[in-house]
């Protein structure tokens, strides 16, 4: 038989998988990135898994209907730590990150062998609009730009677009929460002219990220100082390896994660930042756009402020970081390439303080006001600063847009750790799920 | 000859690219409208994505077409240059420099960056 | 001449793709596909060209064609209402006029393909036509391309004028101001300020 | 006869294209795993399981699609490959197309190529695909004047426009030494052509796939066996261009065509996975400030060393 020898050799293929990107599955991510014989791609369409890694809030179960219903047959699911749908009761879920990979590839399997039947489609077969018959042709048209010809309304022009003033049309789209481009949970209304942002109005914030619990305890009890450091320097490379990945440079994003892997003191950052220089990272993608003001800058904090000029890092408030004679780096410029400039220092520094505080086993002194990698915890964690892109997307081209977006980290800090289910070792995050949303 | 092969050569690249794309489709039925919506990572469009579309590179495309006219001329100028020797150099050299002052005046006036 | 009949054969079926095509271009509600469909005949036409030994002559007019083509498909894109021809429309107007216009025009053509008389005097067999034509451009034809040149110099200008907006010194609308011959001078070459009463200095 | 100048050049051209399309996924993979990407099973067998994936995956639609450019689109991109192999000499007798003009049928095929990946991207009728195939215009219609100059340059010492001519040209030394810009900027074109690594505007990671990200299954199969074969043409051409083609001692020409075509292709490959997409913009202006002129540069030195 033709056909089952096609679907054998389909089974061995490497497992194409789209993931959705929930409420704490970044880190499962981040192993699978770096795991032989699983390939996490951009679209639905390039996938026969559907792996949703993390919760996913109740008002966005209906975006994840659609995006279930976007994979092409035959295709499967996979929950890691998260509820499946209510329709798909019986899908497979898996909670513990080893088995994760060893699920997926059987899941891909048993798919392609006949094995697993696909996944049912969730959402009624009606076009967005009712069409047939209608109007003066029977395509749903009237006139000329009229009615809805196939389900949907066409494009008219709404504004003069904000660069040259033509009045051409505009396409208002949203956003997300689940497209990889964006930061996970990131929802928005976009109106686009050719490839250009008109506006961007930020519907969703992303969703609130999980530090890892070492910075957590800084806040209740002194910690040792090279251990909160190397956490830093781990946030910033994968932050890091995102944007690298967006660039089309798929090598340095996997080194940059390596290297966030296995992390210590003695790591250098120095080869990566290296070959950032000479395939030329800055001079090529990261663009002088995406520039913050001092206002927004402040408002986003971390990294970004000190970017921008503001030489504000609480860890200088600490008297075991005044005797490892630390002072913030800073940055002018505010930009893209300041921001990814700023993080490589910032990921060195760490690294270096680490080293420092290691050989002279330092304690952190403050708990009142600690600097997390997202940006000062003093009163209050670090909040959501998505509402700044609002006004600093629309004049950005697409692709402008996107590498701002991947340089900029807004999302606020969950009052979780990272590893909390898997410490506590109880099913996934539906009471982390409940908090989130609660705060959210 | 050679265009008979080359029609060969055309219709079975063209053939077997559209026989791919074919044979698996013959039984497949239309996916549903869910399937079919555009994929914006959960979020839907308000419109179709066909419209006027805002090129921004257009005074780009207007100075290729009076550049790419000129070039058709220098294919023939290539086959005799050697034969021609200096005077096709000078002619040639000549004509370039021309359309180099547009190119220039094109960049200073930013017609390759985006509108 | 003598050739292989399979070229009549190709000259028929190329011949009615480019009419086909061509006439396609009038019938189809998207531009995208009406450009591409003149495209086409295009091509066609290009082959019979290269079937005609004008070798040079056909490719180039694939190449040129594909340029323009895209070029205008952009543009039709641009700046026409409904350009995928989602809602179907009518592409033709004066429908009466351009019939009357395309039956007198092919009457004439089709009196001038059979009654006038083709001149007769075989070229030698090894002259190379893309020589010939490079030999042209450097010998009595010299003045036509050099002015050909600033013709086309000509157009570039006008095209960036009419169609760039962004400036040398800022967008178009912003009222593109030049810096100052010295730093922190006023604008150059421009009238002064409270000119504006139409009084124009005279340098 | 028949033999000779019909069947075998057209059974050559479609295997030559096929194993090639085949072998680039096979060297890409092997790069992307020297380079550190993690790989289960060897590089050898992946494409083919790829393969039979997309095979067994069904065709996404979209809602209103212009079904028949959509379908042809990659089909048509895969004949382009095929005509730009078929002006590819093999040998001094074994040439598919020996046109008077075949350099200038090479540059029809890279204008018809822009073409033809803008109808892919435009006929999908989705966002992310307009916005891919729109971007990729701006690309296509700016390598074109680069790649003209690089080649007059090669059809300068030729005094012909025939890719045969160009190679029996290179008898005494190659072009690639005697006009060291010519492949550099000639290699640019080639990524271009097939949005290849720093220069995927089309397909890239932002638009999520751009003109890819719709299609599924047999088309993306089809899309991605011609941009592959698309890569092989553009290697074929450019070891005639300016590696010499077939000539070369011991060996056999073909034999000779092909190893210049596989370390071309390396080559490619390897500046793909190197270097970092570049910004739609910035790319415009890259290659109208700096590589166009640099290619004027290229011709004149063609031009002077002809003539020396």
């Amino acid at each position: 038989m033709a056909v089952s020898w096609l679907s054998r050799l389909a089974a061995q293929s490497s497992v194409p998988v789209f993931p959705v990107r929930g409420i704490q599955g970044e880190a499962a991510l981040h192993r699978l990135t770096l795991t032989p014989g699983v390939e996490l791609v951009d679209s639905p369409r390039h996938a026969s898994i559907l792996l949703v890694a993390g919760g996913v809030p109740p008002d966005q179960h209906d975006a994840l209907r659609r995006v279930h219903d976007q994979l092409p047959n035959p295709f499967a699911t996979l929950w890691y730590r998260s509820e499946p749908l209510a329709e798909l009761a019986s899908a497979t879920r898996v909670d513990d990150p080893d088995a994760l990979p060893g699920t997926l590839m059987t899941a891909h399997q048993e798919l392609m062998r006949g094995k697993r039947g696909s996944s049912p489609r969730l959402l009624p077969d009606e076009p967005p609009n009712p069409w047939e018959g209608l109007g003066d042709d029977g395509h749903g048209g009237e006139g000329m730009m009229g009615g809805v010809p196939y389900g949907r309304p066409m494009a008219m022009n709404m504004h003069d677009d904000i660069r040259d003033g033509l009045t051409l049309d505009s396409l208002t789209v949203t956003l997300g929460p689940f497209l990889p481009m964006l930061p996970p949970g990131l929802g928005a209304k976009v109106t686009l002219q050719g490839d250009l942002v008109q506006s961007w109005i930020t519907q969703h914030a992303p969703y609130p990220i999980a530090l890892e619990s070492v910075f957590l305890e800084a806040r209740e009890h002194p910690v040792p100082i090279a251990e909160l450091e190397l956490a830093r320097a781990r946030y910033h490379l994968q932050r890091l390896a995102f944007a690298l990945r967006l660039a089309g440079l798929e090598r340095l994003a996997l080194e940059s994660l390596r290297l966030a892997q296995g992390l210590s003191p003695d790591s250098r950052l120095e080869g990566l930042r290296r070959r950032l220089t000479r395939c030329g990272f800055f001079r090529l993608t990261t663009t002088g756009r995406g520039w913050l003001d001092e206002t927004l800058a402040r408002r986003v904090g971390g990294v970004a402020a000190r970017a921008a000029g503001l030489e504000e890092d609480l860890r200088s408030q600490d008297a075991a970081y005044g005797r490892l004679k630390f002072t913030p780096v800073v940055q002018s410029d505010g930009d893209t390439n300041a921001r990814w400039c700023q993080t490589l220092a910032e990921i060195e520094q760490s690294l270096q303080l680490a080293r420092q505080a290691e050989r002279e086993g330092l304690y952190s002194e403050t708990t009142e006001a600690i600097e997390t990698p997202r940006g000062p915890w003093g009163e209050q964690r670090p909040g959501d600063a998505s509402g700044v892109i609002d006004d600093l997307l629309p004049g950005l081209e697409w692709d402008e847009a996107m590498t701002t977006l991947a340089s900029l980290d807004l999302a606020a800090v969950s009052e979780w750790p990272q590893d909390v289910t898997q410490e506590l070792g109880e099913a996934p995050g539906d009471g982390a799920d409940a908090a989130e949303e609660r705060r959210a | 000859m050679e265009l008979l092969t080359l029609f060969f050569i055309l219709l079975i690249a063209a053939g077997l690219g559209l026989l791919i794309q074919w044979l698996p489709l013959r039984r497949q039925p239309m996916p549903t409208y869910p399937q079919r919506a555009p994929f914006l990572g959960g979020g839907l469009p308000e419109t179709h994505a066909w419209s006027r579309f805002h090129v921004r590179y257009y005074p780009m495309t207007l100075l290729l077409i009076a550049f790419e006219m000129e070039m058709m001329f220098m294919y023939p100028w290539a086959v005799v240059f050697v034969e021609q020797g200096m005077k096709a150099v000078m002619e040639m050299g000549m004509f370039l420099a021309i359309l180099s002052v547009g190119i220039v005046y094109g960049w200073r006036e930013g017609v390759f960056k985006w509108q | 001449m003598d050739y292989p009949l399979i070229v009549d054969i190709f000259f028929l079926l190329l011949a009615t793709l480019a009419v086909v095509s061509g006439w396609r271009v009038f019938c189809t509600d998207s531009m995208v596909r009406a450009s591409f469909f003149l495209l086409v005949s295009f091509i066609a036409v290009g082959v019979i060209m290269i079937l005609l030994t004008a070798e040079y002559l056909g490719v180039a007019m694939f190449f040129m064609m594909a340029v323009e083509m895209m070029v205008m498909a952009i543009f039709m894109v641009m700046f026409m209402m409904n350009p995928a021809g989602l809602n179907p429309m009518m592409m033709v107007h004066q429908h009466k006029f351009s019939i009357a216009a395309g039956v007198a025009i092919f009457v004439v053509l089709g009196g001038v393909a059979l009654l006038s008389e083709f001149p007769d005097n075989p070229l030698p067999a090894d002259l190379d036509p893309v020589a010939s034509l490079g030999n042209e451009l450097l010998g009595d034809s010299m003045l036509i391309f050099e002015s050909a040149g600033i013709v086309l110099l000509t157009t570039m200008i006008g095209v960036v004028v009419l169609s760039s907006h962004r400036g040398r010194y800022g967008a178009a609308e912003e009222g593109s101001m030049p810096p100052g011959l010295e730093p922190g001078g006023d604008p150059a070459g421009m009238p002064e300020e409270g000119d504006e009463g139409g009084h124009h200095h005279c340098h | 006869m028949i033999v000779n100048e019909l069947i075998l050049p057209v059974i050559l051209v479609t295997i030559v294209l096929v194993v090639g399309a085949y072998l680039v996924a096979v060297i890409d993979g092997m790069i992307a795993a020297a380079l550190g990407t993690p790989q289960r099973g060897g590089a050898w067998l992946a494409p083919l399981t790829q393969g039979a994936w997309l095979l067994t995956q069904q065709a996404n639609a979209t809602e209103a699609p212009d079904w028949r450019a959509w379908r042809l689109a990659p089909a048509l991109y895969l004949a382009l490959a095929a005509t730009g192999l078929a002006v590819v000499p093999f040998s001094p007798t074994l040439i598919p197309t020996d046109l008077v003009t075949s350099v200038v049928l090479w540059g029809s095929v890279e204008a018809l190529a822009t073409v033809v990946i803008f109808l892919h991207g435009w006929s999908a009728n989705t966002l992310l695909a307009l916005i891919g195939a729109y971007r990729y215009v701006a690309l296509g219609l700016s390598y074109i004047l680069i790649s003209m100059f690089v080649l007059i340059g090669v059809a300068l010492p030729a005094e012909s426009l025939q890719f045969s001519q160009v190679v029996a040209s290179q008898e005494g030394l190659w072009n690639v030494i005697r006009q060291p810009l010519g492949l550099p900027l000639f290699l640019i074109v080639g990524l271009g052509m097939t949005f290849w690594g720093p220069f995927n505007l089309a397909d890239s990671r932002d638009l999520a796939g751009g003109t890819a990200s719709t299609v599924s299954g047999p088309s993306r199969l089809v899309w991605e066996l011609a941009r592959a074969a698309m890569l092989v043409a553009f290697s074929g051409v450019a070891a005639s261009a300016f590696l010499g083609g077939w000539l070369g001692p011991w060996l056999p020409g073909p034999l000779w065509v092909m190893l210049k075509m596989l370390g071309v292709l390396a080559v490619l490959l390897l500046l793909g996975r190197l270097l970092p997409r570049v910004q739609p913009e910035r790319c415009v202006t890259l290659m109208w400030v700096v590589l166009l002129p640099l290619s004027f540069v290229d011709l004149i030195w063609a031009g002077v060393e002809a003539l020396l």
